[in-house]
């Protein structure tokens, strides 16, 4: 018998090919797309928000690793997701965040914020935003304390309120500020300056990084390269972020028409504060995210619009870590009242 | 007082939620949100009897104040509470006695939900006309089912998850009620003239 | 046998609570009067150093004064002080602003005499704790109101960039609570400083 | 549907087609096998019943079970031989059933010497549709339903055209696609008797661009008749399937649990129109057929002619397998079902023969929402909700709420799945499950 | 049910713990306890109002029939809730604004109407009273302890007193309404791990018996 040698052969379930993409390769390469937008930061405010990022990238990954273990069970850090959360995390910090905030921020995103619910694909809410919303509500001084981009001396000397002792205030960083000052940059960020002072700041080299904010919000560019390769390599569904930008521009530009001089612009509504990287980078975290391809859209022009409402009417500068988290709460009900037509559906299936 | 009637509605609906940011409400938000279903049925029950009190509720103060017998307005507000809820009963029982059926084990809890209380004690102390008052009994209410509609949601979809032993039952629907409590905190300001 | 079971009840569950309840209020009722008018009396001592005497106003719509006798009555109110020798130390008013989370009632001190506020504080607000409930406590803000004229519309300016005596110099992160007591006194000023100077001799004898 | 040309299934994956090892290999006759076991149970319905005795002589080609009502086929003697015993044989699920079991003739011809001349165009719809029956044809496209019961639509319905799926999507599976370029007059003679017994004046046969030769051969082979019209359609899988090709090709939904019947329409295989083609004139019965026989471990892969009852073991010893083998997979790679056994035959409803190398278990994770699945599923369902409910057991929402009946595991949402969940898996155990809850 | 199991005051002041275990009266549990001193004035005021409650309501159980029970119970907590509410009042106007809508509300905390129903309508007054203490002050605890972490983190201080210097930055979290709903899992979060330890100690001894025999 020249054919048949094997004696033992194994059942298997179809289907018996599957499709070249994996959790872990997805979140991999999420690592690298964000890696450039990490490097810009570090470009623009040197090593404290190197550090920074290191801090909160470790931070998460540590804390996965030894809850997992207290729990007993396997780490998991291995799918990258954890790495995920803390670059995540960090890039939507402030440069000069203390690094001790920043580590509760690492706890809190992880523990109750991922894996409390049941870890990787439980998670209701996107990690890297309840750390956050921790973050604003316990120090909402020091989170909104921005300093500078391109200040001299940025790659040897810390940004004074990185190093901040724990649980102690950072000192003042006027002082800073003004010694470091370049041309054009103060510590304000351009929503900051519009809703308190009235001052409006041309959204375009905001496109192009120059300005402050979050140490990881301003490259729009990159931030747009870095989430259409995630999209070309099918890692990243494009709807939420499109549907999200076309949201908070087309609401953004109603206000606009109806007080110009009290709301912005379209383009300054898109390249101001993290509305590029919250779209691109949070709002599609699929765990949080609806399923249906209906609900995707509805979804993101929600996060648009709340982004925009609550930027030009609520009492904070910012709104779209709020808009996200929102989002993330109604997206179990967009999926409730938007399932998919069913092919051959005899009567409009189920609504609530 | 006089606030726009705009005002009351977005600060009680959204950015003073009864529930999220008042914590008035809790034993039904925390107990009855386990399930879609039952949550969206409490949740417009408790807009209807919180309406329905309220307006009774202002009636009843108005004499009161007249009688000069303020001290009496707690006792009798509950008696409103307790009678409103007895009507809704009564109504609801007559005019669809399957939604009876759904709803009937649910009704009495309503007495004690502090909303219905808070909503017509603030509006008394607040010195709410009775406009006022009835669309502030509405958006507070109505605030009340949207965060329980909203937790019973996230906690149906939290239920396909493998949650750790540790965690399981009212710790997690705390801290899932505190992340929701932490994203409406969105909405502070709003109602401000910035 | 139920029916009058029930009744039997009712009406000694009512007979308890009516005797508990109106009892409670008699007995408590004093005290409750001289607690309120020590906190009044205390508040309008912290933001008119010195006062000895105090007189309390209602306000009627139609801006005439009457006499009060105790401060838990109905509508707006105003409180004179005056120092050992009868003089007017200016007047004690109220005003109320929605701020960032919900309203901040405040009660601030004007003086007609040099038409400037010279005292203000914070009654309730529900202000972020660490940003917008400095406005209870900042020194550097509570600074604002030793003198602040009112000869010009108040108005709240980004912190450090105070120039004129009418400007609040507003705290750096709380910009939104800040306007809202720039906007409170402003609104409350404009109402009620043509009454105080309407009534100022009336005030000023502080005897009716 | 049509705005690029060719007409598309736009959910659905592209998987790779893996076709090239045998697509270009001419269809060739398998030796016969020592045994046959002929199971009488070889298509949707009632099982046949015999009527030869053991150690009866039969003719290759003669009847050797009869149908058993309406919804049953009768089965043909595959080679002249001796019956050797009728007992219980293994099948492809795994559950024994009954076979005829026939020892061939070493020194046989097997010529088949049986059946008369008919023709088609002198009889009533009715006689067509027991000449179908009598030929033992059932659907070769996998699903094994009995093609005569097709032709017979429900009372109400009225059938308007007759569709013909060349599709063949699933990857590796080459014999459709041989069948249309070697028999393109049978499979057109198929039809016509299928139109003729509907009583219907249009055919489409829809064909995937990916098989330019099949097309240019029923084109050239029809070139004189218009009312069959042949339809390319973009690759994509899972276009075979009969809702999704009725769906590209006329834009027809078929309903929830319905038949094609229901939107005026009859879906036929190529292979199995082909078989009714080849066998009606001459009055013969379904004895044989085309499979592919492939796979990365297969050393002599190709389109073998097998008749029917040939055992497994039989068909990859003369195929000959690698070192490397591991799997068998009767059909195509994302639906087909793998044995676990090498004794069992080859029956009518079998496309192809998949032998697969070794392969280490993926890492399952948790599903992470990414709606992949929403996305490719043809039937506009949610595997990924469907997914989770299935884990925690809970069967009866996953049927009443999220049309789990409605799947038909195509498989392409575990396909996609970045979790390797194994989603068609669950979907399976879960309709199992409900119908024990049902049947309880 | 024995008498030495079942002691009322100690039942309700920890096993049977309103806050921890029956999850009953959640809205003030969460709402006033961002300072300690609120938190045990509030405790306080329902210990009074459950105190009173729970001997009237005793002292007529047996006048009361079945159809008005919740009826007259309500009535009567909402006398007991009065008379508080006047008494807090004279006593401080600081602590009775500090408590603001939540001392009204008590009226309305499911443990008044709880031990009313669950205890007070079958047992005598002795029994009664002693329940409605253990309750009341188990309720006092748990305010306490979640109005002790929360005072603690959100403004570096206990009872007022400062307790790491001015340079200390509290997490304002902690006096917000998330941090009331997060400071509550978080006990609860501990007392399920130190209850899971204890019965996997427990079972630890079993296993290495069954390994032995």
């Amino acid at each position: 018998m020249p054919g048949v040698k094997t004696t033992v052969i194994e059942v298997r379930t179809s289907p018996h090919l599957h499709g070249p993409l994996s959790v872990d390769k997805i979140m991999r390469h999420v690592v690298y797309a964000l890696l450039p937008i990490a490097a810009f930061s570090v470009w623009n405010f040197g090593i404290s928000a190197g550090v920074l990022l290191a801090f909160t990238t470790l931070g998460c990954v540590l804390t996965e690793h030894v809850t997992c273990r207290l729990n007993g069970n396997r780490s998991t850090v291995n799918d990258y997701s954890a790495a995920i959360t803390g670059l995540l995390l960090g890039l939507t910090l402030p440069p000069g965040f203390p690094l001790w905030m920043a580590a509760i921020g690492c706890l809190v995103a992880i523990a109750p914020g991922k894996l409390l619910f049941g870890g990787l694909g439980s998670n209701v809410f996107n990690p890297a935003l309840v750390g956050r919303a921790f973050l604003q509500a316990a120090f909402p001084v020091a989170i909104t304390n921005y300093t500078p981009a391109l200040a001299n001396g940025r790659f040897w000397e810390f940004i004074p309120s990185s190093l901040a002792l724990p649980l102690m205030k950072s000192a003042p960083l006027n002082d800073w500020i003004a010694q470091v000052r370049v041309d054009g940059f103060t510590g304000a960020t351009p929503l900051v300056l519009l809703k308190f002072d009235r001052i409006y700041s041309d959204p375009w080299p905001m496109f192009w990084g120059q300005r402050a904010g979050s140490s990881g919000e301003m490259p729009g560019f990159l931030i747009l390269l870095c989430g259409g390769y995630l999209v070309v390599r099918h890692m990243m569904d494009w709807r939420i972020p499109v549907a999200m930008l076309s949201g908070a521009a087309v609401s953004g530009w109603v206000f606009h028409l109806l007080n110009p001089t009290a709301y912005p612009d379209p383009l300054f509504t898109l390249f101001t504060g993290g509305l590029l990287l919250g779209a691109t980078f949070m709002a599609t975290d699929p765990v949080a995210s609806p399923v249906t391809p209906r609900g995707m859209w509805v979804y993101g022009v929600l996060m648009g619009v709340l982004t925009v409402l609550i930027r030009n009417l609520g009492g904070l500068a910012e709104g779209v870590m709020y808009a996200i988290l929102l989002g993330n709460a109604l997206s179990p009900l967009i999926d409730r009242l938007t399932p998919p037509r069913p092919y051959g559906a005899r009567k409009p299936a189920g609504a609530i | 007082m006089n606030e726009s009637l705009g005002h009351i509605f977005v600060d009680s609906l959204l950015i003073n939620n009864f529930v999220l940011a008042v914590f008035l409400g809790m034993c039904p938000f925390l107990g009855l949100s386990s399930k879609f279903q039952t949550a969206w049925r409490m949740g417009v029950t408790v807009i209807f009897v919180i309406t329905v009190s309220s307006i009774l509720a202002f009636g009843t103060n108005l004499m009161l104040v007249a009688l000069h017998a303020e001290y009496l307005r707690l006792i009798s507000f509950i008696v409103i509470i307790a009678a409103t809820v007895q009507l809704t009963e009564m109504i609801i029982k007559k005019a669809s006695p399957a939604l009876f059926r759904e709803l009937g084990i649910y009704l009495p809890l309503i007495t004690t939900n502090c909303a219905v209380l808070a909503v017509a004690l603030f509006q008394t102390v607040r010195n709410y006309n009775f406009i006022q008052s009835t669309v502030y009994a509405v958006s507070a209410s109505g605030g009340f089912c949207l965060a329980i509609v909203l937790l019973s949601l996230v906690r149906e979809r939290v239920e396909l998850s493998d949650v750790p032993s540790l965690a399981r039952g009212t710790a997690l629907t705390l801290v899932l009620a505190s992340i929701l409590s932490m994203a409406f905190m969105g909405f502070a300001g709003m109602g401000g003239g910035g | 046998m139920s029916s009058f079971s029930i009744i039997r009840c009712l009406g000694l569950v009512s007979l308890i609570s009516g005797v508990l309840i109106v009892g409670a209020s008699l007995v408590t009722k004093d005290q409750i009067r001289i607690n309120q008018e020590i906190i009044m009396r205390d508040s309008i001592a912290q933001l008119l150093p010195g006062v000895e005497k105090q007189v309390a106003y209602g306000v009627e719509p139609n801006g005439e004064l009457t006499r009060l006798t105790s401060v838990d009555a109905k509508g707006p109110k105003m409180f004179a002080g005056y120092d050992k020798q009868g003089k007017l130390l200016g007047v004690v008013l109220e005003a109320s602003e929605r701020g960032y989370a919900d309203i901040i009632s405040a009660l601030y001190a004007y003086d007609p005499a040099t038409k400037a506020i010279v005292g203000f504080s914070v009654v309730e607000m529900k202000e972020t704790p660490g940003l917008g409930d400095k406005i209870t406590k900042d020194k550097e803000f509570l600074e604002n109101f030793r003198k602040l004229d009112t000869s010009k519309p108040i108005v709240a300016v980004k912190h450090g960039t105070k120039k004129n005596p009418w400007e609040i110099d507003a705290i750096s992160g709380a910009t939104i609570s800040s306007r809202a007591v720039g906007r409170m006194l402003q609104k409350s000023m404009t109402e009620m400083a043509p009454i105080v100077t309407r009534h100022l001799d009336r005030i000023q004898r502080g005897t009716e | 549907m049509s705005l690029f040309g060719t007409k598309r299934l736009w959910r659905g994956v592209h998987v790779p087609e893996h076709k090239e090892q045998t697509a270009h290999l001419p269809i060739r006759r398998l030796p016969f096998p020592p045994l046959l076991i002929v199971p009488l149970s070889q298509h949707a319905g009632k099982p046949a019943k015999a009527i030869v005795r053991e150690g009866q002589e039969v003719v290759r080609g003669e009847p050797i079970a009869e149908a058993d009502g309406f919804m049953s086929v009768p089965m043909h003697a595959p080679a002249t031989g001796r019956v050797e015993r009728i007992a219980p044989a293994p099948s492809a699920r795994g559950e024994l059933t009954t076979a005829i079991y026939i020892r061939a003739y070493p020194g046989a011809s097997q010529e088949v010497l049986y059946g008369s001349d008919q023709d088609i165009t002198q009889m009533t719809p009715d006689q067509v549709i027991a000449a179908v029956q009598a030929t033992g044809v059932v659907g070769l496209g996998g699903a094994a339903f009995p093609t005569h019961v097709k032709l017979k639509p429900p009372q109400g319905r009225t059938v308007d055209t007759v569709v013909v799926n060349g599709c063949e999507c699933e990857p590796y599976l080459t014999t459709d696609h041989r069948i249309m370029v070697e028999y393109p007059k049978q499979v057109l003679h198929g039809t016509r008797v299928v139109m003729r017994a509907l009583g219907v004046e249009r055919a489409v046969i829809g064909v995937e661009d990916n098989k330019p030769d099949a097309i240019a051969a029923l084109l050239q082979a029809n070139a004189d008749r218009p009312d069959i019209k042949i339809e390319p359609v973009v690759a994509r899988y899972p276009q075979g399937a009969e809702k999704m090709l009725v769906k590209v090709l006329l834009g027809r939904e078929i309903p929830s649990g319905g038949l094609p019947a229901d939107v005026g329409l009859a879906v036929f295989n190529v292979a199995t129109l082909a078989q009714i083609g080849d066998l009606l004139p001459t009055r013969q019965g379904l004895i044989e057929r085309v499979v592919t026989v492939t796979g990365p471990a297969v050393s002599k892969p190709g389109n073998y002619l097998i008749p029917l009852g040939t055992p497994l073991r039989w068909v990859l010893e003369q195929a000959g397998c690698t070192d490397q083998a591991a799997s068998i997979i009767l059909g195509g790679p994302m639906m087909g079902p793998s044995v676990g056994s090498f004794d069992i035959p080859l029956t009518k409803g079998v496309t192809g023969v998949l032998v697969l190398p070794k392969k280490d278990p993926p890492t399952v994770y948790p599903c992470i929402h990414c709606a992949a699945c929403v996305d490719v599923c043809p039937l506009h369902l949610d595997p990924s909700h469907l997914g989770l409910l299935a884990r925690k057991d809970r069967y009866q929402d996953m049927e009443e709420i999220y049309h789990l009946n409605d799947c038909f595991e195509c498989a392409c949402c575990s396909y996609v799945c970045p979790a390797n969940i194994p989603l068609v898996q669950y979907f399976r155990v879960a309709k199992q499950m409900n119908r024990e809850r049902k049947a309880r | 049910m024995s008498q030495e199991q079942d002691n009322p005051f100690l039942n309700g002041l920890w096993k049977e713990s309103p806050v921890f275990v029956q999850f009953l009266g959640m809205c003030p549990t969460l709402a006033v306890t961002n300072s300690v001193r609120n938190a045990i004035a509030m405790g306080l005021a329902t210990t009074f109002v459950l105190v009173l409650t729970n001997v009237l309501v005793s002292s007529v159980r047996k006048l009361v029939p079945n159809q008005v029970r919740i009826a007259t119970f309500i009535a009567i907590a909402a006398t007991a809730v009065t008379v508080t509410d006047y008494l807090v009042k004279a006593i401080s106007i600081d602590i009775y604004k500090a408590l603001g809508p939540f001392l009204a509300l008590i009226v309305v905390n499911c443990v008044i109407l709880a031990r009313a129903e669950a205890f007070a309508a079958k047992n005598n007054v002795s029994r009664s009273f002693a329940d409605g203490l253990g309750n009341g002050v188990g309720f006092t605890l748990g305010l306490t302890m979640l109005g002790t972490v929360r005072e603690v983190l959100g403004a570096g201080s206990f009872l007022g007193v400062s307790l790491f210097g001015p340079n200390f930055e509290p997490w304002v979290l902690f006096l917000l309404p998330p941090g009331g709903f997060i400071t509550l899992a978080f006990w609860l979060l501990l007392f399920a791990w130190y209850r899971d330890r204890k019965a996997r100690a427990a079972a630890a001894p079993a296993a290495m018996q069954e390994v032995h025999s």
